[in-house]
């Protein structure tokens, strides 16, 4: 195997992972303050991919308009969801919150079948992110620099909102002990709110770079990228943003990698050895590459 | 400044409040005192809406708090220093006190005020940016004092400001409350450290088991039997 | 009854069927990861079926479609086989575009003499799997197999072949199966340069794909054995990375998105086997298509639209004969059924096998639509 | 109260009265209603092991259709008639392949084979604490449909095994499901469940009592294990066919979901969710069914049902977050005094 | 020398730099009652996790009964009889009075898996013993009443007496409490040093104490340590204590120095 193919294959890992990036970051925006394993997230995402397909694809409005559509859709239905499901769950166990978390996604995932029906659909961008290039053997195209780009862009945005805003910190508190936040004069539901317009909107971007990438889109489209999505943000450690995007990469190099140096028969192994290595990952760190043991004291 | 009108506060089944009427002036120092479970974590509780009310009523300078949302407290000028510190564990000890003047828009006055909270509690100084989940008991303590201040509260609600702090960090904390009270804020001051408490306070209630049973000034408490015997201990 | 159809206003007789309608079973996964190859047949199902009542029915009587949802999952296909049988008293049961499914319900119509005939499952050896009322409306992956690699080897003059197999599904491991089989038979044991895997649901193939390009020896053609769901992003993804070797697959590449996503990708050599080329001009596939698009107003979205259709016809034909609707004279009808002509070929049970002995057709993208290259019958 | 003798006389008459009724059941109900009770059994079996891990021990595993697979597996090669076998797995290694077990034995062996990678998989796994040790588990259960989908010779791959003799009955569903219940049972009544208990509410604190964390969480993981592998192989003989795809994410998930629904730490929390969500999906097929109203036909409206559960299941977690019957017990007290006699207390 | 149950060593412990405890020594002769006191912050708790083996020892060896449990598990520690009570309750809020008790119990149970499983009589025997060891603890801390409560339902001072039994339950011979009179008025603190005395003879125990109520500390220590930035900065006599300069300034204050 020679360089410029390890090359190769790296940036392919590199493309791979910027997807579940993407995903992972929005995932642990609303994960990191409610301790939400929200399933449906990649139902959002599949929603705000066929937003854009509706809005943007069909060429009336400039790409960049249909995106901030798409995503400001998704954001809505993001918040409804949380309003109608999950507000009323505030002082429930992360469990209930699991389950309807993977009731919503049922719900949306056959919604989708009824009203779009569970053909796929084509999805693919104007030519000119399809655009190959080539450098030192190794070949790339647009679509994969914007998706690095984007997901590496949002990390930075979001973390520095997490950490360094009135917002951010509000958020964090609200993740720890919601009642005492409220005496600090913080209006949870604002906060909550909030956070799952963000997290919302992210789907709504990943989805459409996903569809992006692979040029087909369908109702069932979400599921794995939020498992992935899910796994990524643990792995990485929970309620942190760069965990979560780190968790990303992590995933895509691992998948790709493996399947470019194993041995040929042993491919098929590939999602096997994937979670042997994060499994590994975790039991060197307990609480995620990036994650702190809980401030709890003894 | 604050009424409390026959509060009754349920747990469930069980019943944490029985009619429970107290009353605190402007500028008052209350100290609340009582046994283990006597209620008065609860009527705090009840006071800033972190648990309802069954029947009875609250106002706090004319408005009914009962109708407010807990997050509107700090607006009203109440802040709450809640039992066992409560600190957000996972947040550095800067970014606590911060959160207690979230709702403040005078950029430079939380500063200074952030300045008066360290210099009052120079331990918090050297842990400024570690996480309050490591402090020690105290110095979670502390911070939780810090934050409720930060608000600049009309009035503040301590329950158990002293519980687990050294007699020397005590004798400040009790000292800080006495200077909160000459700032003019109004107190009311759940204690088990009746002594101190007494020392400082204006006016004293004594619960027991959920209902009120003795209020005077703290002369009148400490020549009290039933309180000697009961709180103070021979 | 449960799960019924349109067909609901006849006065339905509770019990056995009999009376003034025939109940035939229909369970299709109409909804989870199947929808899109079973909600087509479905509907060509439910077409024909509609098509024969307003012809006056079979034998004087209309036939009642009884349809439950697979849902996709092994314990629901089965309790739905087993109420078709046991509560409905269906007289036949269809479904199922793939065999995970079909394996799973087959047994129960079997085990209650109940004739089951799969639309779109395609694993030949399923009929003997399942028992003697099991039976295929499709050819088996092994014909189609077959086909795709004589043209590979005789019309594209392949010598070396890759393949790229999906090992989620037991469709996609048979159809390399045989098609290893039949070209190693035909360039000898070293024809196959790399067998590479994926999984169902696998977006990405940039690894698979720098792994072939980076193989010593090029290969003549690539085998991409695939369900209609990957298809697509696979030959998009290849031509894309600049791989123009000619593709071939069998039926899992027969849905529109292979055009769609391959754009301009698919015209470079992309062929495949499968059951009809629904643009031909044959007049049966033109009928269906027009009455596809009238009772749906879309096109039919793959071949397994066409199949449905066909199924209900068959057995429908097969009632007739039986001149009843009792399930065992169906399958013995079944049984003698001779050069049917259905949408997607003629059907023909030789010689006591229930997979039929079937034309496959040989497709090509060509200006943005499917061409028939040539029909071949094993 | 009641005195314990007489308990034990009612438990004794209530399961007397079950298998009366299962018996004229199976003489009385159409097959298909039988199979739908003997699904209500199995999964019974299923939630209610589960809840020994994710409930009372607090150890959230997503693994639990893994280890149905593995007893599935399993059993089904063990129990597979010789001739067959030479046909379907010609490749199975000699002393696998000459072997044909009685239905009972294989379910056993099954079981123990799950136990035994639960306990490979647990030791090292187990000291992962909530979300992490999740991911780890999902991860364990994708591992085993890889390894189910590679391993041809054993498992035929993607095709599955499939023919296989239908045992299941519901004799064998309903007294299985019994022992289970009984065990589970027995152990959140004893010092290993009020260990498991303390672990869930506070592990440091736990350890500090001289539980030993290891130990325990291995113990609850392994005898779940044990009983969702004995349940995936009686699954697998009453559908006669599994393959890799019988067990993926969505078997895991909906087990969660009875589990949860149902009441997490509560063995009749898990009897509850597992009879509700087993019979409920199955009654909303009647919802799919197309309509005619004078002449208009409305084609039914597929995906319906799923539509409508899972809106009934958001509005129940709503309106009972800790599920339906929460943490509670069944007591035969409840017809003494209207008052459950709570295990391990947690009002709701 | 044989009469001493724990002997600490030199033990240092570290967080990322912070250094909480240095260069702790402490020997324990069996039955005495030390205090452990010092500002707030000072590495008391610290002392305890690294004694009961939530942390190990960045340096330093701990002995209990001459052997070496530095970096040993917790439950082994507790096995080998040395139990605590946390500062910041940790009860296991949603099981009952009763049943915190018989977790700590069981750590002595005389029945295996297989027998609860089908629950033989040495399973009852066991759980019947069981119960009334945790019931005689409960009586002890005046808690019985309180047994079927949640214990998250019980408020803080009797929590704290539950944390004490819980421990007890063990069977330890050196207990380690920890601000056991936190949260208690002047009376029931009182009352508290009535019953550690009490349960120190009822169960010969060696009790290492953490208190900031120095009427506690003063009346119920035979000797005490001052910690103060993780060092010992005096070690003696109560009246010694109450006396030093140093301890004075860095943590009683006048006030409490003469109460
Ligand atoms: N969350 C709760 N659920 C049920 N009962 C509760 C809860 N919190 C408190 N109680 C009960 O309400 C009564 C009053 O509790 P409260 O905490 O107000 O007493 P307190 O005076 O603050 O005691 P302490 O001095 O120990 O803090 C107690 O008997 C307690 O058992
Ligand atoms: N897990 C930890 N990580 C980092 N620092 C810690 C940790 N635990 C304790 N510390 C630090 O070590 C020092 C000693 O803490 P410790 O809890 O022992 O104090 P203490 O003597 O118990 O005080 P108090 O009497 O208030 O409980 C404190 O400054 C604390 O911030
Ligand atoms: C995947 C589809 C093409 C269906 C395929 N014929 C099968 O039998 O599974
Ligand atoms: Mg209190
Ligand atoms: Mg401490």
């Amino acid at each position: 195997m020679d360089s410029t193919y390890l090359l190769q294959q790296i940036v392919n890992g590199i493309g791979l992972g910027s997807i579940y990036a993407l995903v992972a970051i929005g995932f642990s925006i609303t994960y990191s303050i409610l301790r939400l394993i929200n399933f449906a997230h990649g139902d959002i995402l599949m929603i705000g991919s066929y937003c854009a397909l509706f809005i943007f694809l069909s060429g009336k409005v400039p790409l960049v308009v249909g995106l901030l559509l798409a995503m400001g859709f998704a954001a809505l239905i993001g918040m409804l969801v949380e309003r109608i499901a999950y507000r009323p769950l505030r002082t429930a166990s992360e469990e209930s919150m699991l389950i309807t978390s993977i009731a919503l996604s049922i719900l949306i995932e056959n919604l989708g079948i009824l009203t779009v029906s569970a053909q796929p659909r084509k999805f693919v961008f104007p030519e000119v992110f399809a655009k190959n290039h080539e450098l030192a053997g190794v070949t790339f195209n647009n679509m994969t620099i914007l998706t690095v780009g984007v997901a590496v862009l949002l990390m930075i945005l979001l973390t520095f909102f997490v950490k360094n805003t009135r917002l951010g910190t509000a958020m964090r508190a609200c993740s720890e002990n919601i009642g005492v936040a409220r005496l600090m004069g913080i209006d949870i539901n604002i906060v909550v709110a909030i956070a799952f317009a963000i997290g919302s909107a992210l789907a709504a971007v990943a989805g459409i770079m996903l569809g992006g990438q692979y040029g087909r889109i369908d109702p069932l489209m979400g599921f794995i990228p939020g498992l992935k999505a899910f796994v990524a943000a643990v792995i990485g450690g929970i309620g942190s943003i760069p965990g979560a995007v780190l968790g990303g990469y992590l995933l895509g190099l691992f998948e790709i990698l493996l399947v470019g140096f194993l041995p040929i028969e042993y491919t098929g192994y590939r999602d096997a050895f994937v979670f042997i290595l994060l499994i590994l990952v975790l039991l060197l760190r307990p609480n995620g590459i990036l994650g702190s043991a809980e401030g709890r004291k003894v | 400044m604050l009424e409390l009108n026959n509060v009754n506060l349920y747990y469930g089944r069980i019943q944490a409040l029985k009619n429970v009427s107290l009353s605190v002036r402007e500028g008052e120092l209350v100290a609340l005192l009582g046994a283990n479970g006597a209620g008065k974590t609860s009527t705090l509780r009840a006071i800033s809406c972190m648990h309802p009310i069954k029947e009875g009523s609250i106002h706090f300078s004319g408005t009914d708090l009962t109708k407010v949302p807990a997050h509107r407290l700090v607006d009203l000028g109440i802040a709450h220093c809640p039992e066992g510190r409560q600190v957000f564990g996972r947040l550095s000890v800067k970014e606590n006190l911060e959160l207690g003047a979230f709702r403040r828009k005078d950029k430079e006055e939380v500063k200074r005020d952030l300045e008066w909270i360290y210099s009052t509690f120079p331990r918090l100084v050297e842990r400024r940016s570690q996480s309050a989940g490591t402090l020690s008991g105290g110095e979670q303590q502390m911070l939780a004092i810090g934050r409720a201040l930060m608000s600049r509260p009309k009035l503040v609600l301590f329950d158990e400001p002293s519980l687990g702090l050294a007699p020397l960090i005590v004798e400040q904390i009790f000292d800080v409350i006495k200077k909160i009270k000459e700032q003019g804020r109004t107190v009311l001051l759940v204690e088990q450290n009746a002594f101190q408490a007494l020392g400082i306070a204006d006016r004293a209630y004594v619960l027991e088991t959920g209902t009120i049973k003795l209020e005077g000034t703290p002369e009148q408490l400490l020549s009290n039997e039933e309180v000697k015997r009961a709180y103070l201990g021979g | 009854g449960c799960g019924g159809s349109q067909e609901k206003e006849q006065p339905k007789q509770a019990g056995e069927s009999g009376g003034d309608v025939i109940k035939i079973g229909a369970i299709y996964n109409v909804t989870g990861a199947q929808a899109s190859l079973d909600g087509p047949s479905l509907n060509g199902f439910k077409l024909a079926a509609k098509e024969i009542n307003a012809a006056g029915g079979v034998n004087g009587k209309k036939i009642e479609v009884v349809s439950i949802d697979g849902k996709t999952d092994q314990t629901s296909s089965t309790n739905a086989a087993s109420k078709l049988v046991d509560v409905e008293k269906v007289s036949a049961i269809a479904g199922f575009s793939d065999s995970n499914y079909a394996l799973a319900a087959g047994p129960i119509a079997q085990t209650a003499g109940v004739p089951f005939i799969t639309s779109g499952a395609t694993l030949p050896s399923m009929p003997e799997q399942v028992g003697d009322f099991f039976f295929m409306a499709a050819f088996g992956d092994d014909a189609q197999a077959y086909a795709a690699a004589d043209y590979a080897v005789d019309a594209l003059q392949a010598k070396k072949a890759y393949v790229l197999k999906d090992t989620a599904m037991d469709f996609t491991m048979n159809l390399a199966a045989f098609f290893e089989e039949r070209f190693k038979s035909k360039n000898g044991d070293s024809a196959i340069l790399l067998e590479d895997t994926f999984k169902t649901g696998d977006q990405d193939f940039s690894a698979q794909i720098t792994r072939l390009k980076a193989l010593k020896e090029k290969p003549d053609v690539l085998f991409i054995s695939s369900g209609p769901s990957d298809c697509g992003p696979i030959v998009k993804q290849l031509r894309d990375a600049g791989v123009n070797i000619p593709v071939v697959s069998g039926d899992g590449f027969d849905t529109p998105l292979l055009i769609e996503l391959g754009g301009k990708g698919a015209e470079v050599d992309t062929y495949f086997a499968t059951h009809t080329c629904l643009n031909s001009d044959g007049e049966k596939v033109k009928k269906f298509v027009d009455d596809y698009k009238a009772e749906y107003n879309k096109e039919p979205e793959n071949a397994f639209a066409a199949l449905g259709y066909d199924t209900m016809h068959l057995i429908a034909d097969a009632i007739k004969r039986a001149d009843s609707a009792d399930p065992k004279a169906i399958r013995e009808a079944l049984l003698q059924t001779n050069n049917f002509a259905a949408v997607t070929g003629s059907i023909t049970y030789a010689d006591g096998k229930r997979v039929p002995k079937k034309s496959v057709s040989i497709l090509k993208v060509q200006d943005g639509k499917f061409s028939l290259i040539k029909e071949v019958t094993p | 109260m009641m005195n314990l003798q007489k308990k034990k006389l009612y438990t004794l008459l209530a399961l007397v009265a079950l298998f009366v009724i299962l018996f004229i059941c199976n003489m009385l109900l159409s097959p298909y209603h039988m199979r739908i009770i003997n699904l209500v059994g199995i999964n019974i079996a299923l939630v209610v092991s589960l809840n020994l891990t994710n409930g009372f021990c607090g150890v959230f595993s997503l693994g639990h259709a893994g280890f149905m697979a593995v007893g599935a597996y399993v059993a089904a090669i063990l129990s597979l008639p010789l001739v067959k076998k030479a046909i379907i797995l010609p490749e199975l290694p000699k002393w696998l392949g000459s072997v044909e077990l009685s239905f009972l034995p294989s379910l056993i062996i099954g079981g123990l084979v799950a136990a035994i990678c639960a306990l490979i998989i647990g030791y090292p796994v187990l000291r992962l604490r909530g979300h992490y040790l999740a991911v780890a588990t999902l991860g364990f259960l994708v591992v085993i449909q890889v390894v189910i989908t590679q391993l041809q010779d054993f498992t035929r791959g993607a095709r599955g095994i499939n023919g296989l003799t239908q045992y299941t009955n519901t004799w064998w569903v309903w007294i299985f499901t019994c022992i289970t219940i009984y065990v589970v049972w027995r152990i959140i009544n004893s010092a290993y469940g009020r260990g498991m208990m303390a672990i869930r509410e506070d592990d440091l604190a736990a350890e500090a009592m001289g539980v030993n964390l290891t130990k325990y969480r291995l113990l609850a993981f392994c005898v779940g294990a044990f009983f969702a592998g004995i349940g995936g192989a009686l699954w697998a003989h009453l559908i006669t066919v599994v393959t890799p795809l019988s067990f993926s994410y969505d078997r895991t998930f909906s087990l969660v979901v009875m589990s949860v629904i149902g009441g997490m730490s509560s063995i009749t929390g898990g009897v509850v969710g597992a009879s509700l969500m087993t019979l409920v999906p199955e009654l909303l097929r009647n919802l799919e069914v197309g309509i005619t109203v004078g002449g208009i036909s409305i084609p039914p409206l597929y995906g319906i049902s799923q539509i409508v559960l899972s809106v009934v299941l958001i509005i129940v977690i709503i309106v009972r977050p800790k599920g339906i019957v929460g943490s509670r017990e069944f007591s035969w007290n409840l017809f003494k005094k209207k008052k459950w006699n709570t295990m391990n207390q947690m009002e709701n | 020398m044989a009469s001493s149950i724990l002997e600490v060593d030199k033990v240092t412990k570290y967080f990322r730099g912070l250094k909480a405890v240095s260069d702790y020594s402490l020997t324990l002769e069996k039955g005495v009652i030390a205090g452990l006191i010092g500002p707030n912050g000072a590495g008391k708790t610290t002392v305890f996790n690294l004694l009961t083996g939530v942390f190990t020892p960045t340096s330093g060896t701990i002995r209990l009964h001459q052997q070496d449990i530095a970096g040993q598990r917790l439950d082994q520690i507790v096995s080998l009889g040395m139990a605590r009570t946390f500062q910041n309750l940790r009860l296991f809020t949603k099981l009952t009075v009763l049943d915190n008790v018989l977790v700590a119990a069981q750590i002595n149970k005389d029945y295996g898996f297989w027998a609860a499983i089908a629950g033989l009589p040495s399973f009852k025997k066991g759980e019947k013993d069981l119960r009334e060891r945790a019931s005689a603890l409960l009586e002890d801390m005046g808690l019985l009443h309180l047994a079927d409560e949640l214990s998250g339902n019980l408020p803080y001072g009797d929590q704290r007496k539950l944390e004490i039994a819980r421990a007890l339950a063990t069977g330890p011979r050196v207990l380690l409490l920890d601000e056991p009179a936190a949260g208690m008025n002047p009376r029931e603190s009182q009352e508290l040093t009535e019953t550690i005395r009490i349960i120190r003879d009822k169960y010969d125990l060696t009790i290492l104490l953490i208190e900031h109520d120095m009427h506690v500390v003063m009346n119920l220590c035979d000797n005490i340590q001052v910690l103060s930035y993780g060092e010992i900065i005096a070690e003696g006599k109560p009246a010694d204590i109450r006396s030093n300069q140093q301890v004075i300034e860095a943590y009683l204050g006048r006030a409490a120095a003469n109460a």
